[in-house]
């Protein structure tokens, strides 16, 4: 049993910081991304890459998995920098659909739809890390150091500009702020952000595939901040834990036909986001009840 | 020659997107609704045509009639139920969207565990094609796709031009202000705007359920094509969103010509990823970057 | 010609009753705009205008709906390019540059809608504009904080909404929404504030209190260049007025001069 | 212990426990896809492994009441370890019956790590018999197939140009190997084959260029809803070649379509009319059950089970533990099985070797046998 609910709790916390990472943008910046799942991925398949030819080490594995998501991220800061509002997330769904193709057809990088298998345990500083309790620990303080992260620029200058950007972007010209620079660098930190929940869920299952990175998982995410409750620092994470609780939750209902689970499940949060748009638009952990942006 | 069959099927998949890319322009141009359960609309609407026709055993005409009654009620009680009380209290594109997209999921799933998640199509001759001339196949639903595509989009610009509803929509995309000073109701023009745009996906939805068949997901990829078809046309346009459908639709298959099917998605994606950072008015829309 | 006319009006008859600056500062152009043009694809919003806004006097902008005010602001802090002409600021163009380049030179604005960051507290709202700097954080460090922090609270101070720190621009009233504007631009050390309707729908209190504000702040050496549409508050404030019309500049010069003139007022009360 | 903790936590959550069972239970697990659009072959591996159960229950072969606990894969790889997790960690199970070479791929690290055995009745795809000695199939996997149904096609029916259409993934990858090796032995040739994504709807412009290809057979290889779909559309768009496909056609919606009948497929060859005891309790039952005839997915998870019930029999009368790591003893002292079909025997690298059959699609639900290949 412990094993299980840590099986849970890591893949809670590798969710928390990519809907951490998310929020920082959808909330903070006002850029509505529905591309995270890209980033996620190519955090994943570059610690792989690194892990599997290189070494194991996470020091080395994140930072390159970072840096090769920040370099990537440029085509999202891309659109984001040109247009708003309906243009951008049908930009960023582009993206998501461009870059699944990509994954399944860049095979020596992405194993494809087979994937990546046998992805060795993380190594810190030599000490490998493979027991669920070791991997629980080592995500958890990843997640409180991104968290830290955010939270600090959201009350600098910096959290103030995307603010002001992301309530009007003209007034922000107006008032001097250089919006190309604030916006790709939040973008470019957001998804370097997400490139870490990618690398650990990467160690974590030791395999990967396309499957992972498509775009329900960037629904999925962006459910999670919507549900929990955007531009705050709690609502992603309880987003997270919800929603990753759910589906184990609903199959000790035992009255619910097995078979229906994934739909009803889905339905669920389907629903979820109806009524809270209808009755709640800042999410369940909502700083203004009732004001939606 | 196979250069002409890739083109003959592009054109009959893009009059299918380009009736569904209408209807959804047809409602985000003159409500600003960014409806993303448009694709839900269009999957309701296949089910219950092949339910009605094959499950019910009605005669073809009264599944389009269900089909038809079934697409419009849904689009019009969401934008009674959903969309209006959202927008009451400073509903931005963002809440729409998110809304709309939960509504899609919702049914997806409805539709899979009351249907069945397999794939399903309707048994008909009309999908089997002839040689027409050496190499180049048609089956007389490619034509009756297109020249109903066709039919469509006269009797659209008949109405959005010569009747007082019509042109009622036409001035909401411009100027609410002014449609209030003429008398008519946003709301009212609003409902008529959903029962019009979601009335649009029928004959793609009925033709898709003849041709390449349905699956609770297929009308999330309409949605996607659709959204990508009405910002490459560029936004509000209408005459945009049906070229621009109808562009997919062809460029889509013309891609077989030298690469495989797993790319045709993402060449339609990159086309509209283009034109969101080169172009983002599209063909024809007006300049509305941020 | 006509520039070096209107100069010499101004020498002659020094400050009007109803401005209130009185100084002789208004030598100075600050701000030259030369033969600017603005076609929106056929329609042209802004037709051949050339205009100076002279250091620390207020020039006010009247005419109709759509006669190409805002346009005319727009162009001035980069948000439109022009189609033709130039814009120099302090003997520089600026055409081509960047708003936040132009912002940063000097010249603040605000807008008809206001357009607040909504859901940004007020204190944020106004130390935001202080912060120029795009990266994670400002140069300075503590000491330039604590003087930043300083200017916040006399801004608050002085636009009355010292109560309302931490209150939501969203959650604001009417008149203390439209202060906040104005302490957003307080906030910023630039030298020519763009002003597009201030007080508009201002009850009196209110009124008076953005008059004393703005001309506390023109003495302080501020140049102000607004638009409004309440011809007392511009009989009131007015060193010179530059009369827009259809996207030309019909006459600038001293109040009581284009206020008396007949054929300006007709157009102005739309009998044309 | 682990079981109580359980119950007592989703009780105290208000929620009824999902697992309520005697003490005296024996239980293993299976990873299905019991939604998304594969559930269908989640409802037919089901229906073999339940019907293994219940005969091992009938008999008494154990201690305790065998019971099997299915979690949902929905064909993810992710949500397969998720279900692997709690079926080994939760439930501590030792044997866990797996599905779809994704998934099995995906949890078969889990398996080796904890000592579970899986078991892959369903994936055909070659690099399976790989994922380690806890992972055991008991379906011939798709090399052996392909390389029947080319020399039936060939040698038998005299084709020789053929075409693939293929899922771009790993099964589909292992086709297109496997026919390029065969087809040359054979003196056929594969003139093109055409890849497509696992999500694509729309295959008019595959049956377009196909038909320019002019094959006398055209291979699919896909599964689920999809290859309903490239059936469908191929024959509507005009190509009239043979249509040719592995395993994965043997689902009830493929059989029964229109536009498949005449289609060849392979299975592993089983004689449903034998005598063998075991194969004929199976089939009748099944068809008492269910009024239709089996079909080979069936009987391999029927066989799975059956697997582990003769394994664990033996185990007990040697009053050894059910543990993965007893029950790999066990399979590799173990020389031949008794399983629907025959007797059969494990290669060293956990996978069973069968015989291959070549079947027409007739319409009656299990196809019609047209020839039976040996193993090579």
């Amino acid at each position: 049993m412990t094993a299980y609910i840590l099986n849970l709790l890591v893949l809670i916390s590798v969710y928390a910081i990519l809907s951490t990472t998310l929020n920082f943008i959808i909330g903070y910046a006002g850029i509505f991304s529905l591309a995270h799942a890209v980033f996620f991925g190519i955090g994943g398949y570059t610690a792989a890459l690194v892990a599997m030819n290189v070494t194991p080490e996470f020091f080395v594995a994140i930072p390159v998995a970072m840096a090769a998501a920040a370099v990537t991220s440029l085509l999202l800061a891309l659109p984001a920098l040109r247009v708003r509002g309906e243009y951008f997330v049908a930009a960023s769904l582009g993206l998501q659909v461009l870059a699944v193709t990509l994954f399944s057809e860049w095979k020596s990088f992405t194993g494809g739809i087979g994937g990546v298998i046998g992805i060795p345990a993380v190594e810190m500083l030599g000490y490998p890390i493979y027991k669920p309790w070791q991997f629980l620990l080592m995500s958890l303080i990843c997640l409180v150091i991104i968290i830290g992260i955010i939270r600090i620029l959201v009350h600098t200058s910096f959290g103030r500009s995307l603010k002001a950007i992301r309530d009007s972007e003209s007034a922000a010209l107006a008032s001097g702020k250089n919006v190309t620079v604030i916006k790709t660098l939040s973008v470019v930190l957001s998804s370097a952000l997400a490139a870490v929940a990618g690398a650990l869920y990467a160690f974590y299952m030791s395999f990967i595939n396309v499957q992972s990175f498509m775009l329900d998982t960037s629904v999925l995410v962006m459910a999670m901040v919507i549900i929990g409750g955007t531009a705050t620092i709690l609502g992603p994470l309880l987003g997270a834990a919800l929603l990753m609780l759910m589906p184990s939750v609903l199959t000790y209902l035992s009255f619910l036909p097995q078979t229906e689970i994934g739909s009803i499940q889905q339905i669920v949060y389907g629903m979820a986001m109806v009524l809270l748009m209808i009755f709640r638009p800042g999410g369940i952990v909502s700083s203004h009840p009732g004001g939606g942006k | 020659m196979l250069f002409l069959q890739l083109l003959a099927n592009g054109l009959q998949v893009g009059a299918i997107y380009a009736l569904t890319a209408a209807g959804f322009s047809l409602i985000f141009g003159s409500t600003k609704i960014f409806h993303f359960a448009h694709g839900a609309t269009f999957a309701i609407a296949a089910y219950l045509f092949h339910f009605a026709l094959t499950g019910l055993g009605f005669h073809w005409t009264f599944a389009v009639a269900v089909a038809a009654i079934s697409a419009v009620v849904f689009g019009v009680v969401l934008d009674r139920f959903m969309y209006a009380p959202i927008q009451r209290h400073e509903g931005s594109f963002f809440t729409v969207f998110v809304a709309s997209f939960g509504v899609g999921i919702v049914v997806q799933n409805l539709l899979g565990s009351v249907f069945g998640r397999g794939f399903m199509s309707v048994p008909t001759p009309l999908s089997n094609s002839v040689e027409v001339m050496p190499g180049l196949y048609l089956s007389p639903l490619n034509g009756l796709a297109i020249g109903c595509a066709v039919i469509c989009f006269v009797a659209l610009h008949y109405f959005l031009t010569h009747t007082f509803v019509g042109k009622g929509l036409r001035a909401l995309s411009e100027n609410p202000e002014l449609v209030r000073m003429f008398g008519l109701s946003p709301r009212r023009l609003s409902t008529y705007a959903f029962a019009l745009g979601s009335l649009l996906v029928v004959p793609g939805a009925i033709f898709t359920a003849a041709g390449t068949g349905i699956n609770p997901a297929v009308g999330h990829h309409v949605m996607l094509i659709s959204l990508a078809a009405t910002i490459v046309g560029g936004i509000g346009s209408l005459r945009g969103a049906a070229c621009a459908g109808l562009l997919i639709g062809v460029a889509e298959n013309l891609a077989m010509w030298k690469l495989g099917t797993q790319w045709s998605e993402a060449i339609t994606f990159a086309i509209l990823f283009f034109f969101i950072i080169f172009k983002p008015s599209g063909f024809f829309g007006r300049a509305t970057v941020s | 010609m006509s520039e070096q006319l209107m100069t010499a009006q101004e020498i002659e008859k020094p400050a009007p009753g109803s401005g209130f600056t009185g100084s002789t500062d208004g030598q100075d152009v600050l701000l030259e705009i030369t033969d600017l043009s603005k076609n929106f694809g056929g329609l042209q919003a802004i037709n051949d205008v050339s205009l100076n806004l002279r250091a620390g006097i207020i020039t006010t902008l009247v005419g109709p709906n759509g006669a190409g005010k805002t346009t005319l602001f727009n162009m001035i802090t980069g948000h439109i390019s022009p189609s033709e002409g130039d814009v120099s600021w302090q003997g520089e163009s600026v055409i081509g540059q960047a708003p936040w380049r132009i912002a940063r030179a000097g010249i603040a604005r605000t807008f008809q809608d206001l357009r607040l960051f909504t859901h940004m507290t007020v204190e944020e709202n106004i130390l935001t504009m202080m912060e120029s700097g795009s990266w994670l954080w400002q140069s300075g460090g503590k000491f330039r904080k604590a003087k930043r922090l300083d200017k916040v609270n006399q801004i608050l101070e002085r636009t009355g909404l010292t109560d309302k720190r931490h209150t939501r621009a969203l959650d604001l009233a009417y008149a203390e929404r439209k202060f906040l504007s104005l302490a957003r631009i307080m906030a910023t050390d630039s030298r020519l504030w763009l002003l597009d309707e201030p007080a508009s729908g201002l009850d009196p209190n209110s009124y008076n209190l953005f008059l004393r504000l703005l001309r506390e702040e023109v003495k302080e050496g501020i140049t102000v260049c607004i638009i409004e549409h309440n011809l007392d508050i511009v009989v009131n404030i007015s060193d010179r007025i530059a009369f827009l019309d259809q996207g030309k500049l019909l006459a600038d010069g001293e109040p009581q001069a284009i206020l008396n003139d007949p054929a300006l007022a007709a157009i102005y009360f739309g009998e044309r | 212990m682990l079981r109580k903790t359980l119950s007592s936590i989703a009780f105290a959550i208000g929620l009824a426990s999902a697992v309520s069972v005697q003490a005296e239970d024996i239980e293993i697990g299976a990873v299905f896809p019991l939604s998304g659009p594969n559930a269908t072959y989640g409802d037919i591996f089901m229906s073999g492994a339940d019907l293994a159960a219940k005969h091992i229950n009938e008999d008494g072969m154990l201690s305790g009441n065998l019971n099997i606990l299915y979690e949902d894969s929905q064909a993810l790889p992710q949500q397969g370890v998720v279900a692997m997790n709690k079926l080994v960690n939760v439930e501590g199970v030792p044997f866990v019956l797996s599905a779809f070479t994704g998934v099995s791929k995906a949890l078969s690290t889990l398996a080796q790590r904890s000592q579970t055995v899986a078991v892959n009745g369903g994936g055909v795809g070659p690099d399976l018999a790989e994922l380690g000695e806890y992972f055991w199939n008991v379906i011939p996997l798709a090399n052996n197939e392909v390389g029947a149904l080319a020399r039936y096609a060939v040698e038998d029916l005299g084709h020789k140009r053929f075409t693939l259409v293929y899922v771009d993934d790993p099964l589909g990858e292992s086709i297109l190997n496997e026919l390029e090796k065969t087809l040359p032995t054979l003196g056929a040739e594969l003139v093109e084959s055409h890849s497509i994504a696992a999500s694509a709807q729309q295959f008019s412009g595959v049956a377009a260029r196909v038909r320019s290809d002019n094959p006398d057979v055209v291979y699919v290889a896909s599964y689920g809803s999809q290859q309903l779909q490239i059936v469908k559309q191929l024959r509507d768009n005009g190509v009239k070649a043979q249509i040719a496909s592995y395993s994965a056609f043997s689902v009830p919606e493929l059989q029964s379509q229109a536009e498949a009948q005449g289609a060849l497929f392979t299975t592993q060859s089983i004689e449903w009319g034998s005598d063998d005891p075991v194969t004929k309790r199976f089939v009748d039952d099944y068809k008492a059950e269910h009024n239709k005839n089996p079909t080979s997915y069936i009987a391999n998870y029927y066989n799975a089970v059956r697997v582990f019930g003769l394994l664990a029999q033996a185990l007990e009368a040697q009053n050894k533990e059910i543990t993965g790591a007893n029950l790999l003893a066990q399979r590799k002292a173990t020389e031949t099985f008794e399983l629907v079909g025959g007797e059969v025997s494990f290669q060293d690298n956990g996978t069973l070797l069968a015989p291959i059959q070549v079947l027409e699609v007739d319409g009656s639900g299990s196809g019609k046998v047209v020839s039976v290949k040996t193993a090579e």
